[in-house]
């Protein structure tokens, strides 16, 4: 196969595993005849019909609940919810319900249902057309939270969401949609849950990240290996449950660990990356565990010089892996 | 369109005129008034048990049970489903749980088949019955019956989900959300509001806007029906009509049941803080149990003979289930992490 | 009941029968109709700036000018309080914003007085005329409008508040609970649905479960009326009732104008994919901005005259709107810490 | 005045609030005659009426929305949400409105608006009574957390909170309501937000914590000084915006930091902390930031053995500053 944009992976991965699985539908807001407001559905409707491929009103919480019934009823919904700013109002459903009830029933009923969602800044979005939202899902047990960054980790995870017998968070980067491209096997390969790839390798610090920002860090590691500081880039890929080994290894192998994200810091995901690196790699650490993350606003603010301000870029990552390598 | 086939077995000829009216048997009703009387037995055990200190907590389901048998007598056990909400005993017992997975429930055993212990009592649910789990934050459940009836539909099943839920709770935005989508797709679903008229102490005036809550029905282009609560059979003729259409393709009903709720929200409630004597005497007038027992004895379809030997065996089925869910051991907290995932390695 | 008396300060008895039947002069239909087509001038603007590269996002009003006019005008500015949504162009315009007002948003200049910039264009708002801030997810705001009349009535101010969306964002459970709550309090409140018949690429029939939206009042005890939204003065009557309801303790209306979205939803959708060219030139001819013009002219009210003076203005007005837009500075970084919280010590 | 309850200390601020505030108001399901679940509302309506004391629908969002609303044109909602756990249908409301609402109209509009809720497990609550949602909340700027321990901190909390610009989420924990006392000035005294209290100084160890657990901790450090440990316990009191400063004073001052919260572990609000100390006192760091905090699963179940099994308590405390000293 030629290289595939990050958005035809997902795309050929859904008919994929519709063509594979006749209990697999997908519901959302435009999904059908206009196929996604980003297209990652076009084609779907035209082939599977209304039954699989349902344009729903309006109602995220709906979207959810109705897809968490289906699941309970012998379906495997795969749910877009239109961005990942529209999320909120399905909050109650994913996280009283869909998360709830293999435990809540012990095991007597399980929810095979992936949620898709378009997140992340940098495109013009503004407040609620940017967010980044995984640490509200990553605190939940019972939810898996999966951010891929490259094309063929899309496809392998998005099969591995969808055969999964629990519900998944499967959160795309809208900027990746089309500007990332990448070797796509035509093979029925998947990509596990729960495993961090090494995507850089290196010895002095270790660089955390995923989504748009697993780019960037491997771009920053590009940019500081012309000062001579040698990084290891994680892509993390699942961000619950996360791959704690791979992980420690690297940081315990390098004694530093920057961790990347786009959301704003306080008590975003790498929060906790940060602290598990900081209580089980401590007799490691030669510096400081430290963070580059968006500011403390309530959004990715709309006027392009505003954005820019507020949007990780390689350049801020590089300048806390010199900051930290120099420690 | 019979859905309880193998319940009303006996010649129509053969049965009473108020079998015959609503086309069941006298087994039938016969069996319906068991599962009234068994549910408030229970019930009433429940408080019993709270107030000697053994459980900690009820919530109950007294002034519910006719409406609740009347509607889910309608559906076909095994088949259909339900998601009931936490004052469905006698829902629950009439798709298929027992004394015992109630009272088991109550004590929070380790063997609970609703949850192993793990949700409160009055959060029943059974896998093996197609009673959904029952969370906390109420009017969720209708969503979950809607997926239930999409699922149904595009698999072509023929299934039918029922839901039900209190007043206050049908106020809920998901509420609306599901009644719009199931009605936009005729899925076969049937919204049963159980309207008691308080949410804990907030009486319906301030809670819902209107006299009835199925007057939002039309709203959605759905039917509405009001019943009265205290009346069985009119519960399960309305149940059984929104049946046929929802297996014929015609889309959800809401029925809205007008019951009374005979005690406190919970036994952490006191409800004379917020209803008067008088209003409390007068709801007992509206209980549907002592109502369909001079129904069906007006008919000659229960006779003392049979009223005896059912109070018998009810008493026995309740001594039983305490007794037996009283000696069931409590969870083992090493299996306490289970089942937050499934467990591939070890299935449960 | 005047709620414009500063706007229909001409003689009843001077007044053509057309502005004399809905109590309003011709002053006022002349004001209304300048709305319209200043609304329509800076949208087709938008477009042009868009497509020429200038401003990345354009979202549009055009067809919803005339319903959002009619109904805007029977609130009192300054007083009142509107809750709109994205394709409030002519909303904003009518309640007091100016056409630099909206401009500046589409540039997201520093001085863009409904988010400084920060918000993508279409979220207008503004302090000074009681015009709440728009946010993305939709139908939020509705609760907003529903805690406005709230305060109106608990602080006794007289205010009544209105909110309006689309007919796809009705659908959202705030809406259910919102409605429920105004109308128990019977809240000095309004709620225009301005149904387009698609929400993004889905029809109608697809989001929303009866033909009309007006049809859900009367699951809440309120009225719900049907207007044709490409007639003007239909939604004035229809709001300026709503509003004296509102103000004499009534309670709340719903009013769903029947408009059409005559462009693409946003400068993103492409909307030939989903719709028909028949069906896009049939939408043509419910367009209110010609219906308006013949009928004022009909009635002897637009002149050309005054139609000359009025598009000479609005040309002018937008042109300016333009380059006074282009000129002004983006926002400086330095200040986009601000306001997350109060600024105790530099207040803005 | 003689001790009051920490339920007393919240009731009788919010009438103090009332009287001395005429824009003030309650909301929420059950607060009027039946004066709250917990009876934190008692007494009001019979004082203040129905306008100023509602007893809504059962409806969160439209709680929070309306409270938004009404805040927007001159009043001071204080309302109620019946459990925590049941925040999550407002949280629409709460993260995409209350807390973006000054900052998407550049200062135009602000939400003067406290949101109280029980929080917390120990009360055979079990999944959906007992949770701690502060994580969620914290995350996001725009809004204050608040969990106040004391009574005294009760009502000087809550009275900044009321008179506060910002929406305020005010967290108290239910196990508390009753079971703690303490002396209330009568005076009109506040306690500011953002200001964390050190309740017990020591040299050792830095036990941070809040809500119930900064009594637990309270105790652990009574019981390892038994072992001749000295515990310092930071209670932080208000969670958003954190006291970073007594904080890593703290830290900086013993060298060792164990964060206990009650929720489960991963990405809860203790990860933040950790992250902050990890990064900020690396240098002064003798051991591993460490946390102890609740089991990874969807929420506390009910049987009392589960509970006690679930729930953080005095000798787990104990026993992690005990680990940590001796490392
Ligand atoms: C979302 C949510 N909010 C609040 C509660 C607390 N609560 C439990 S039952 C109840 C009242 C329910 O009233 P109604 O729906 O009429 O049912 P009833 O108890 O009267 O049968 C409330 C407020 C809850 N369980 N879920
Ligand atoms: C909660 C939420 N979900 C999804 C969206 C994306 N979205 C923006 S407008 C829109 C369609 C709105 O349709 P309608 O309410 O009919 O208004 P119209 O655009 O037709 O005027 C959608 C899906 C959103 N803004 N908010
Ligand atoms: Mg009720
Ligand atoms: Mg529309």
């Amino acid at each position: 196969m030629p290289p595939r944009t990050f958005i035809d992976a997902i795309r050929e991965t859904l008919a994929d595993e519709m063509r594979r699985d006749p209990t697999v539908i997908v519901l959302g807001e435009d999904v059908g005849k206009k196929g996604g407001v980003f297209r990652a559905t076009d084609g779907l409707w035209a082939e599977f019909g209304d039954d699989r491929v349902i344009d729903t009103p309006l109602t995220e919480s709906m979207i959810v609940g109705t897809s968490i019934g289906a699941a309970l009823n012998g379906l495997r919904p795969v749910c877009e919810i239109q961005f990942a700013d529209f999320i909120f109002p399905a909050f109650n459903q994913i996280v009283s319900e869909a998360a709830r009830m293999r435990y809540r029933s012990n095991n007597g009923y399980g929810v095979p249902m992936t949620i898709r969602a378009p997140y992340g800044g940098g495109v013009h979005g503004a407040l609620y057309h940017s967010q980044s939202v995984e640490a509200f899902f990553t605190h939940v047990p019972g939810l898996k939270v999966v951010v891929p960054s490259t094309p063929h980790d899309a496809r392998g995870l998005l099969r591995s969401s969808i055969r999964d017998p629990d519900p998944v968070l499967f959160f795309e980067h809208k900027k990746m949609y089309r500007s990332v491209r990448g070797d796509v096997p035509d093979t029925d390969y998947t990509v596990p849950l729960g495993k961090a790839a090494i995507t850089h390798p290196g010895t002095q610090v270790t660089v955390v990240a995923y989504g748009l920002m697993a780019h960037y860090a491997l771009e920053a590691a590009d940019r500081v290996a012309e000062d001579g500081i040698s990084a290891e880039v994680v892509d993390l890929r699942t961000l619950r449950p996360l791959d704690t080994e791979t992980l420690l290894d690297s940081v315990r192998k390098t004694g530093k660990c920057l961790i990347v994200y786009e959301d704003n810091r306080f008590g975003g995901y790498g929060a906790e990356v940060a602290a598990i690196v900081a209580e089980e790699a401590f007799d490691y650490l030669d510096g400081p565990v430290t963070r580059i993350a968006g500011p403390e606003v309530p959004g990715v603010p709309y006027n392009h010089v505003l954005e820019e301000w507020f949007m990780v870029n390689p350049e801020k990552i590089a300048e806390g892996i010199r900051t930290l390598a120099a420690y | 369109m019979d859905s309880r086939s193998t319940s009303s077995r006996t010649l129509p000829g053969r049965e009473s005129r108020l079998a015959a009216d609503v086309g069941l048997s006298d087994a039938d009703l016969i069996e319906m008034y068991r599962l009234v009387v068994l549910a408030r037995a229970i019930d009433e055990r429940m408080w019993v048990l709270n107030r000697a200190g053994l459980i900690p907590f009820v919530i109950s389901g007294q002034g519910h049970e006719g409406a609740q048998v009347g509607t889910a007598w309608a559906l076909e056990k095994g088949k259909d489903w339900i998601a009931p909400f936490y004052r469905s005993i006698a829902t629950c017992l009439t798709f298929g749980m027992s004394a015992r997975d109630i009272m088991t429930a109550q004590y929070a055993t380790a063997n609970d088949p609703s949850s192993g212990g793990r949700q409160m009592p009055g959060h029943y649910g059974s896998h093996e019955h197609n009673i959904l789990s029952v969370s906390s934050p109420v009017a969720t459940q209708l969503l979950h019956a809607v997926g239930i009836a999409l699922a149904a539909k595009i698999r072509k099943t023929g299934q039918v989900a029922m839901t039900s839920m209190g007043e206050g709770s049908s106020n809920q935005g998901d509420v609306h959300e599901g009644l719009n989508f199931a009605a936009i797709h005729k899925l076969p679903f049937i919204f049963v509001v159980e309207n008691n008229g308080y949410a804990i102490s907030v009486p319906a005036a301030m809670e819902v806007s209107v006299a009835d809550v199925a007057d939002r029905a039309s709203g959605y282009g759905i039917p509405g029906v009001v019943v009265d609560g205290s009346d069985v059979l009119a519960c399960y003729a309305a149940a059984r009509d929104a049946v046929a259409r929802a297996r014929a393709g015609e889309g959800p009903t809401l029925i809205e049941a007008k019951v009374t709720r005979l005690t406190g929200h919970s036994s952490d409630d006191q409800q004379t803080k917020y209803r008067s004597a008088e209003e409390l005497a007068a709801e007992r007038g509206h209980d549907a149990l002592p109502r369909f027992r001079e129904q069906l004895r007006d008919a000659g379809v229960l006779t003392d003979e049979i009223e005896e030997r059912l109070e018998a065996k009810i008493a026995a089925l309740v001594e039983d289930a305490t007794e037996y869910a009283e000696a069931q051991p409590d969870p083992d907290p090493a299996g306490a992490t289970r089942y937050v995932y499934a467990d591939v390695e070890e299935p449960g």
